[in-house]
């Protein structure tokens, strides 16, 4: 505890973050082994980790780096297909099944990362609800040519069409992606344990880079974007930088995914799934990377929760969407959580800086934590 | 939900103790005709089996899945938890193929009423006679497959000679309609029909068809092949009627509930041909009591869908019978008894969409499509 | 009765309490100026009997009339007008589409005479009179605001920090104006960084810090105050 | 305020020189900090800048003023690229800076604040100083990422210099905080240190004093010459307080619709009649 | 000639996305916000058109003027609700609150109507226009469309620019706190945005169905987001924008199938418009705004 306090406030806050995870795996995994969860609980463990992982990274664009992006879903798309064929690819060389998933991950999450690049040149040259059409119209983009594409595996290695399974030329071994009816047969390779070392990963590569170099330059050009430029910051580098990275991360959340269902169609990654996931992150908070892991858990949670009242179903989550918007951005409300937080800071020791700041007093002790 | 639950009859005779049964399928979202007719169509038969008192009945409860393979699963292990015993579902396709492979390694027994790719049952050869997903032997189709359906449509069009140069409009984003479409080209190819016009729609662009109605026009179709459902085929229709495009249309069991679109103008679908194992009036007696029940629980016209859970619900029955199960067994004990009911070469079973139904081990139903013809706003077997 | 009279007014953000208590008033005919550091709450006080902000404790009366309820809207049209820290002129509208929006209240006809008046005060407006206020320069952008302000004729007219980066020959000019106004009849409520040509022009003076009123007299007295020369007048 | 000291001036060989230097006697041997020759830009048809033709020296703190919307923001965003120039051409210490990017120009060595405050206000005070040094300290995405040694050296010295910069206004204790909580003042003092973290040859100031009371504008002259001492750099600052420019700058250029009217000392300027007719105003002749 | 029918086709589509785009454009000019719940309001106002038609038999006229009133009322109430508490909510938030309501929307309507399709019966009456011995033919609907989307971007057009509730909403669009110095109320002023953007979604609505013919509670959602493209292609904000983007979006959907193929047409139309927005970053007849440092 003491070493908790001596720590600085972000340092503090990483922690917390781990140990939040951490702790719901370990309770979750006694539980699961005590047969104390439902198999409906169980079932949404490895989506959870997926969902948590695109919240986390597309948080990272949307929250860090400022840019309101709405086709995320194009890149677990991107991720999933090609993690899917990936892990068909080394069903024989690699007969190790952590080993295998470990490297369609990385499959998918390397193919996503081009798309991003690629996706992200001309991107990056625009600025704010533009941007985010753009996004909109690549995650429709990507969507039909996965509608499109048909990729087959034989002796002869791997085939691609984009008109027809029969045009593939294959002699003997199998479709992996069949256009429209996606990709069935996956094997079932994702676990609660792989998910769970992924969303430490995602959490590991975005918090880092927040607190680096490239990641303060990242929130610079956030903040503001001149400012950003005339300090000697090469803007593009950085959106870009946050922009791929983000690709990545869900494309390895989108093999995750694909790889704990027998079957993935291309529908499923489409303009709503995207949206989903940026509720996630305006719920948790822009920039909130904890908030994210919990309101991505929670929000998956809520609908399978709510399937007791069965046709209201979608409408109470409707209702649920808009009650916490109204709340969280409620004055009073706001004041009185700000109020409790401070007393509760207050309780700790910490010297209340804010408030001194307010009243333009300069404040009478250093306050740096490292 | 559907559960019309009393377990009040927990009378000391096991075997009338009810069975859980499940259903999953779309009851919000784009496609929740689809899941809704499914529902209600199911929920009649267990009320009708329920009223009349024998010694099998089910407690049923239907969950929505949205028409999302991951919603599906949620909503398959959902009812895993309240004790399902058989799974009669899920209604759309790619939900159906996702969950299927679930109940696979749980050994639950699934017969689904209207997810018809082969990729549900698994076990059967693409186009180069690979087989990518093995044989699922705890699933059955209660529809036609999609290759059947195409095929039958080809052969159909061939024989009866409806049309020599042929176009096709199917839905490019939807898996059924992709599966009918790639069966039909390959078969209309070896009986020698010419295609003489392919194009797709999405269901993002379900709106506007006049390229695709103008492209069949100028390539001289005489026969438009539809293998699609009947909300956008109803929007063919009338575009084809605004612009004077009038060839025969030939469409799949999916066009069924055209006749009973709220408002639509039937006179549109005059002469527009169909391969369906039921149509809403046909006069036998069973139909028509199903059709008047749906009426007035549910206030609309019962569609294929409807008719095609409503006979699992019967098929389950029957063959529970047939295989003396109780309601006490565990749900894979109930799977393997089931299973052998359903493939023993005697069980036949009549039902709305078909009489003398048989399955093979593969899983798939064998029944008669009926070849329909609207004339006068109403079906008439051709 | 004084026109304005403002009375033990507390206001928050959040739970940040900015103004803690002040209370003043502001007599028909007068000029009266609030001086104070950066963060005493000068603008705070302004925003709040202009209506942007509400206050948690205390009233702010206009001419007997308690504005607890009023809505900002309501309150120009009383004849209470600001002219806003930051300028904050429509960037996008044109220099005269600005003015137009300043004599929303009044009818369209009148608005054009005033328009013209306006002009003559500040001829660089009527140079960029259909350019967009976005493009001006600071300074321009602060006539333009002012100007704004002008357009509804106010009886009280509040200006905050009006002479906030502008050329020391407009800065002479805006006081000029304020002391023409001044003359024409209109009560200034003025907030001045530049606390010594404030109290030159100004009949009477408030000094705030953090929060709250630590001094008060006439701009002549104050303008004497050995700590107001020190903390506010450089000397 | 104290002029400023004699041996503050650079003591090289004075020697007339050519007439675009604003301060009249400089070294003519040394390259300039920053020279630009007829520089100008037009928007639509307003030539907003024109024929501007101005040399300042090393370590010399130069004004810039003139009445509003004289153009001398414009003169700014020119310089550091904000805007690229109709016609032209800018040379900073020899180097001529056409075609540069806002973030080349930084790096070239030229430096700023902005009229309307500009920081990263959701950012901590030490964050935006050490975003500052952006291109002081390197350390890759990758290390960065990873945390290698070399990212915990680069933090380290990430640390060391903001607080070293900070110190210099005095404003190391508000490290933690948020940038946007500033008191007003104390905004305009970080502006300062993060653009003198970009280790400017020139730093270019637009109008630091607004907002602020005379003593806080005391304060700030000090703070100007300090700079200029310890770091050995040139100022160029845009101000209305006339007690700030005329209290430090060595040389001042006036600006009017775009050109020049006037170049020369403090005294030359406040005695020059076009000058006060155009800006000062008659207060100020007195 | 094949060509032409083709444009014809395509104009017909991008009025009616031109028409959604107007109200789209509307609310998020001045409120500055993605109402992502116009598409739902379209819905809305095609199934009370459709009511009043079927089950009142309420001549099309009536039907279609108490599908306005009743969009009308809607709008001002999910603004009241929903958005206003958020006047000074960041503008992700207001997005999310605005996903919620178009949810909201649908699944009410899908109690209220059921899931079953319905067949909307054309509430324009006109002959088709037949030229060239009927090679080309021009729907009724189309040209009440293209008419009504011409009288609409002018009405609108010169109520923002020339009138004073009109410039009342620019300056609020702009800095509400600096609108309400002005004496402006900016409750009612964004009000009267929803109630005028809703009232168009209601025509929208009409015209969208009596083109394409079936109404379910997810009709709205794809016009709508293909017209909220069109207000971006067209520029944010600007009303003849909105106009361009949308036929401009109608035409390209049109000759994207016709010339390059149906299967990969949404991928053209997207790649189209993702050029059209690199050419010009802030829409065809967007307005630059350059931010002046
Ligand atoms: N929107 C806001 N949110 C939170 N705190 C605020 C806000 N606006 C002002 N404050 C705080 O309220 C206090 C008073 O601010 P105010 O702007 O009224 O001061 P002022 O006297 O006008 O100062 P200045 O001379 O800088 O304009 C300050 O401490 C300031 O930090
Ligand atoms: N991007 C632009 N587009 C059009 N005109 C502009 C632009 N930027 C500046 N101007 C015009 O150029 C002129 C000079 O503006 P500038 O901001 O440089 O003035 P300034 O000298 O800094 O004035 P101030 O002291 O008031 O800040 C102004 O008339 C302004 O309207
Ligand atoms: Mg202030
Ligand atoms: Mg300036």
């Amino acid at each position: 505890m003491t070493m908790f306090k001596s720590m600085s406030k972000s340092a503090r806050s990483t922690f917390t973050t781990y140990a939040m995870v951490v702790v719901a795996y370990v309770i979750v995994q006694i539980l699961a082994n005590g047969g104390m969860i439902t198999n409906s609980l169980t079932g949404q463990l490895v989506p959870i980790c997926a969902y948590i992982c695109l919240a986390v990274s597309l948080n990272l664009v949307v929250g860090i780096s400022g840019e309101l992006s709405l086709g995320h879903a194009g890149f677990m798309s991107v991720g999933a297909f090609a993690g899917v064929v990936a892990a068909a690819c080394f069903s024989s060389s690699v007969p190790n099944d952590a080993l295998r998933l470990i490297l369609s991950i990385a499959v998918g999450g390397g193919c996503a990362a081009i798309a991003g690049f690629v996706v992200g040149i001309p991107v990056m040259r625009l600025h704010g609800d533009y941007l985010a059409i753009v996004t909109l119209a690549f995650g429709e983009i990507i969507k039909n040519i996965m509608n499109n594409l048909y990729v087959g595996l034989d002796s002869a290695g791997l085939h691609f069409s984009m008109t027809d399974a029969n045009s593939l030329g294959m002699s003997g071994g199998t479709i992996l992606i069949n256009g429209p009816q996606g990709a069935v047969g996956i094997e079932k390779l994702s676990t609660f344990f792989a998910g769970f070392i992924l969303v430490i990963f995602c959490l590991f590569v975005v918090l880092n880079l927040i607190h680096s170099r490239s990641g303060r330059a990242i929130m610079a050009v956030r903040d503001n974007r001149i400012a950003a430029e005339s300090v000697g910051i090469n803007v593009t580098k950085y959106r870009l930088m946050a922009f791929v990275i983000s690709a990545a991360l869900a494309g390895m959340a989108g093999a995750l995914y694909a790889m704990n269902y027998s079957s993935i169609v291309p529908k499923k990654f489409d303009f709503n799934t995207s949206i989903l996931i940026l509720v996630f992150v305006v719920l948790g908070g822009m920039g909130n990377i904890r908030g994210s892991v919990i309101s991505a858990t929670i929000l998956t949670i809520l609908p399978e929760m709510l399937r007791a009242i069965s046709d209201y179903r979608m409408l109470i989550y409707a209702i649920v969407l808009i009650l916490v918007m109204l709340v969280s951005n409620n004055p009073t409300l706001k004041g009185a959580w700000a109020n409790l937080r401070s007393r509760l800071r207050g309780r700790r020791g910490r010297p209340k800086v804010a408030a001194a700041e307010a009243a333009g007093d300069a404040p009478e002790g250093g306050d740096s934590d490292e | 939900s559907g559960s019309s639950s009393s377990s009040s009859s927990s009378s000391d005779s096991g075997s009338t103790a009810t069975f859980k049964l499940g259903g999953i399928g779309p009851v919000t979202g784009a496609a929740a005709i689809y899941g809704t007719a499914c529902k209600n169509g199911a929920q009649i038969a267990v009320d009708e089996i329920k009223a009349a008192g024998g010694d099998v009945i089910f407690d049923f409860n239907f969950q929505d899945d949205e028409h999302d393979p991951e919603k599906s699963v949620n909503a398959y292990n959902n009812l895993k938890d309240w004790g399902m015993q058989i799974l009669t579902g899920p209604t759309t396709t790619a939900p159906c193929v996702a969950v299927s492979a679930e109940t696979n390694s749980d050994n639950m027994f699934e017969l689904t009423p209207s997810a018809s790719s082969t990729d549900v049952i698994g076990g059967q050869p693409d186009a180069d006679g690979n087989v990518s997903t093995p044989r699922k032997s705890n699933v059955f189709q209660m529809c036609f497959t999609d290759p059947n359906q195409g095929t039958a449509s080809a052969k159909y069009i061939k024989e009866q000679s409806l049309g020599t140069k042929i176009a096709i409009i199917y839905n490019n984003s939807d898996t059924y309609s992709t599966g009918i479409f790639k069966k039909f080209t390959s078969e209309a190819q070896a009986q020698g029909l010419e295609i003489v016009s392919t194009t797709s729609f999405t269901d993002d662009t379900a709106t506007d068809f006049s390229v695709q109605l103008n492209d069949a026009k100028n390539n001289g179709a005489d026969l438009l092949f539809i293998p699609i459902y009947y909300t956008p085929a109803s929007l063919i229709l009338k575009q084809a009627d605004t612009m004077g495009y009038k060839p025969k249309f030939f469409g799949v069991d999916g066009l069924d509930g055209l006749l009973t679109l709220e408002g639509f103008d039937t006179s549109l679908a005059e002469g527009v041909m169909l391969l369906t194992p039921f149509t809403a009036d046909a006069t036998d007696s069973a139909t028509q009591s199903f059709v008047s029940t749906y009426k007035k629980d549910y206030d609309g016209t019962p569609n294929q869908f409807a008719a095609d859970s409503y006979d699992c619900v019967y098929a389950i029955k029957q063959a529970i019978e047939k295989a003396g199960i109780t309601a006490d067994m565990t749900y894979t004990d109930i799977c393997d008894k089931l299973v052998a009911a359903f493939t023993a070469s005697d069980f036949k079973f009549d039902g709305l969409t078909g009489t003398g139904m048989t399955w093979s081990d593969t899983g798939e139903v064998s029944k008669d499509p009926k070849g329909m013809v609207i004339k006068d706003g109403a079906y008439v077997s051709m | 009765m004084s026109m304005l009279n403002v009375d033990d007014i507390s206001v928050y953000y959040g739970n940040i309490r900015a103004v803690k208590g002040i209370s003043f008033t502001v007599e028909e005919g007068e000029i009266v100026t609030l001086v104070g550091a950066n963060g005493a709450g000068k603008s705070t006080t302004l925003n709040t009997i202009a209506g942007l902000l509400k206050p948690k404790h205390g009233r702010v009366e206009f001419e007997g009339e308690n504005l607890a309820s009023a809505k900002a809207h309501d309150i120009v049209r009383k004849g209470i007008a600001l002219c806003p820290e930051g300028r904050r002129v429509f960037l996008q509208m044109s220099v005269r589409e600005n003015l137009e929006m300043g004599a929303f209240t009044r009818d369209d006809s009148e608005a054009k005479e005033t328009i013209e008046t306006v002009f003559e005060r500040f001829p660089r407006l009527k140079e960029r009179e259909n350019q967009s206020a976005g493009t001006l320069s600071g300074g321009e952008q602060q006539m333009l605001a002012m100007g704004r302000a002008l357009m509804s004729k106010p009886r009280l007219l509040m200006l905050d920090e009006p002479s906030m980066g502008l050329a020391p020959i407009l800065v002479e000019e805006i006081f000029d104006i304020i002391d023409e106004l001044h003359k024409s009849g209109t009560t200034v409520l003025l907030v001045e960084q530049n606390a010594q040509m404030a109290l030159s022009i100004a009949d009477r003076a408030y000094v705030l810090e953090t929060g709250t009123v630590s001094m008060s007299g006439t701009a002549a007295e104050l303008a004497n105050d050995d700590r107001v020369r020190k903390a506010y007048l450089g000397g | 305020m104290s002029r400023v000291s004699e041996a503050l001036k650079p003591n090289t060989k004075m020697v007339p020189l050519p007439s675009d230097y604003i301060v009249p006697e400089r070294d003519v041997n040394e390259i300039p900090v920053l020279e630009c020759r007829h520089l100008g830009i037009d928007f639509g048809g307003l030539h907003a800048v024109e024929d501007f033709n101005l040399t300042v020296g090393k370590t010399e703190i130069a004004g810039l003023i003139g009445p509003n919307g004289a153009g001398k923001t414009t003169v700014f965003n020119l310089l550091t690229k904000v805007y690229a120039p109709t016609r032209g051409t800018i040379m900073l210490d020899g180097q001529d800076t056409a075609g540069m990017s806002i973030s080349r120009a930084s790096q070239a060595g030229i430096a700023r604040t902005f009229q309307n405050i500009r920081l990263f206000s959701s950012l901590s005070v030490e964050d935006n100083v050490r975003i500052g040094l952006h291109n002081q300290v390197h350390c890759g995405m990758m290390p960065g990422i990873f945390r290698t040694p070399r990212y915990w050296k680069s933090e380290r010295e990430f640390h060391e210099k903001s607080l070293e910069l900070l110190d210099v206004f005095d404003m190391s204790s508000y490290a933690g905080i948020t940038a946007g909580s500033l008191p007003y003042g104390a905004q305009r003092r970080l502006e300062i240190v993060r653009a003198l973290a970009t280790n400017p040859k020139l730093l270019l100031l637009d109008e630091p004093a607004a907002g602020m009371n005379p003593s806080e504008t005391a304060d700030l002259m000090q703070n100007i010459l300090k700079i200029r001492d310890q770091f050995k750099i040139s100022v160029m600052l845009i101000e209305h307080d006339m007690d700030l420019v005329m209290g430090i700058c060595e040389g001042i250029a006036v600006l009017n619709y775009g050109k020049i009217i006037a170049k020369g000392t403090p005294e030359q300027i406040q005695e020059n009649p076009q000058v006060i007719e155009a800006y000062l105003g008659k207060s100020r002749e007195a | 000639m094949d060509f032409l029918t083709n444009l014809i086709n395509g104009i017909s589509l991008g009025s009616i996305y031109a028409i959604i785009a107007l109200g789209y454009t509307m609310v998020y000019g001045i409120a500055k916000m993605l109402n992502f719940a116009h598409g739902d309001v379209i819905m809305v106002g095609a199934y009370i058109c459709f009511c009043a038609m079927g089950y009142l038999g309420l001549s099309p006229i009536l039907a279609v003027l108490l599908s306005i009133v009743g969009c009308t009322v809607l709008g001002i109430v999910i603004e009241r609700l929903a958005y206003k508490p958020l006047r000074n909510a960041p503008s992700l938030d207001v997005l999310i609150t605005a996903i919620g309501v178009s949810y909201f929307l649908e699944n009410a309507a899908l109690l209220i109507w059921k899931s079953d399709p319905k067949s909307f019966t054309s509430v324009v009456d006109l002959p088709s226009l037949s030229l060239f011995d009927g090679q080309l033919v021009i729907s009724g609907v189309t040209m009440v469309t293209v008419l009504a989307c011409v009288v609409i971007m002018i009405a609108l057009t010169t109520f923002t620019t020339k009138s004073k509730q009109g410039k009342a909403m620019r300056a609020c669009s702009e800095d509400q706190g600096a609108a309400r110095l002005m004496g402006i109320n900016v409750d009612s002023t964004i009000s009267l945005t929803f109630a005028i953007g809703s009232g168009l979604a209601a025509i929208a609505g009409v015209l969208l169905c009596s083109a394409y013919p079936t109404l379910t509670p997810t009709t709205g959602l794809m016009p709508g987001i293909k017209a909220f493209v069109a207000a971006v292609l067209g520029g944010i904000g600007s009303i003849p924008g909105a106009v361009l983007g949308g036929v401009l979006l109608g035409i390209i959907e049109i000759f994207a199938k016709a010339y390059i193929g149906t299967q990969m047409s949404d991928a053209v139309v997207f790649a189209v418009l993702i050029i059209a927005l690199l050419i010009k970053p802030s829409g065809l007849l967007g307005k630059q705004i350059k931010e002046k440092v």
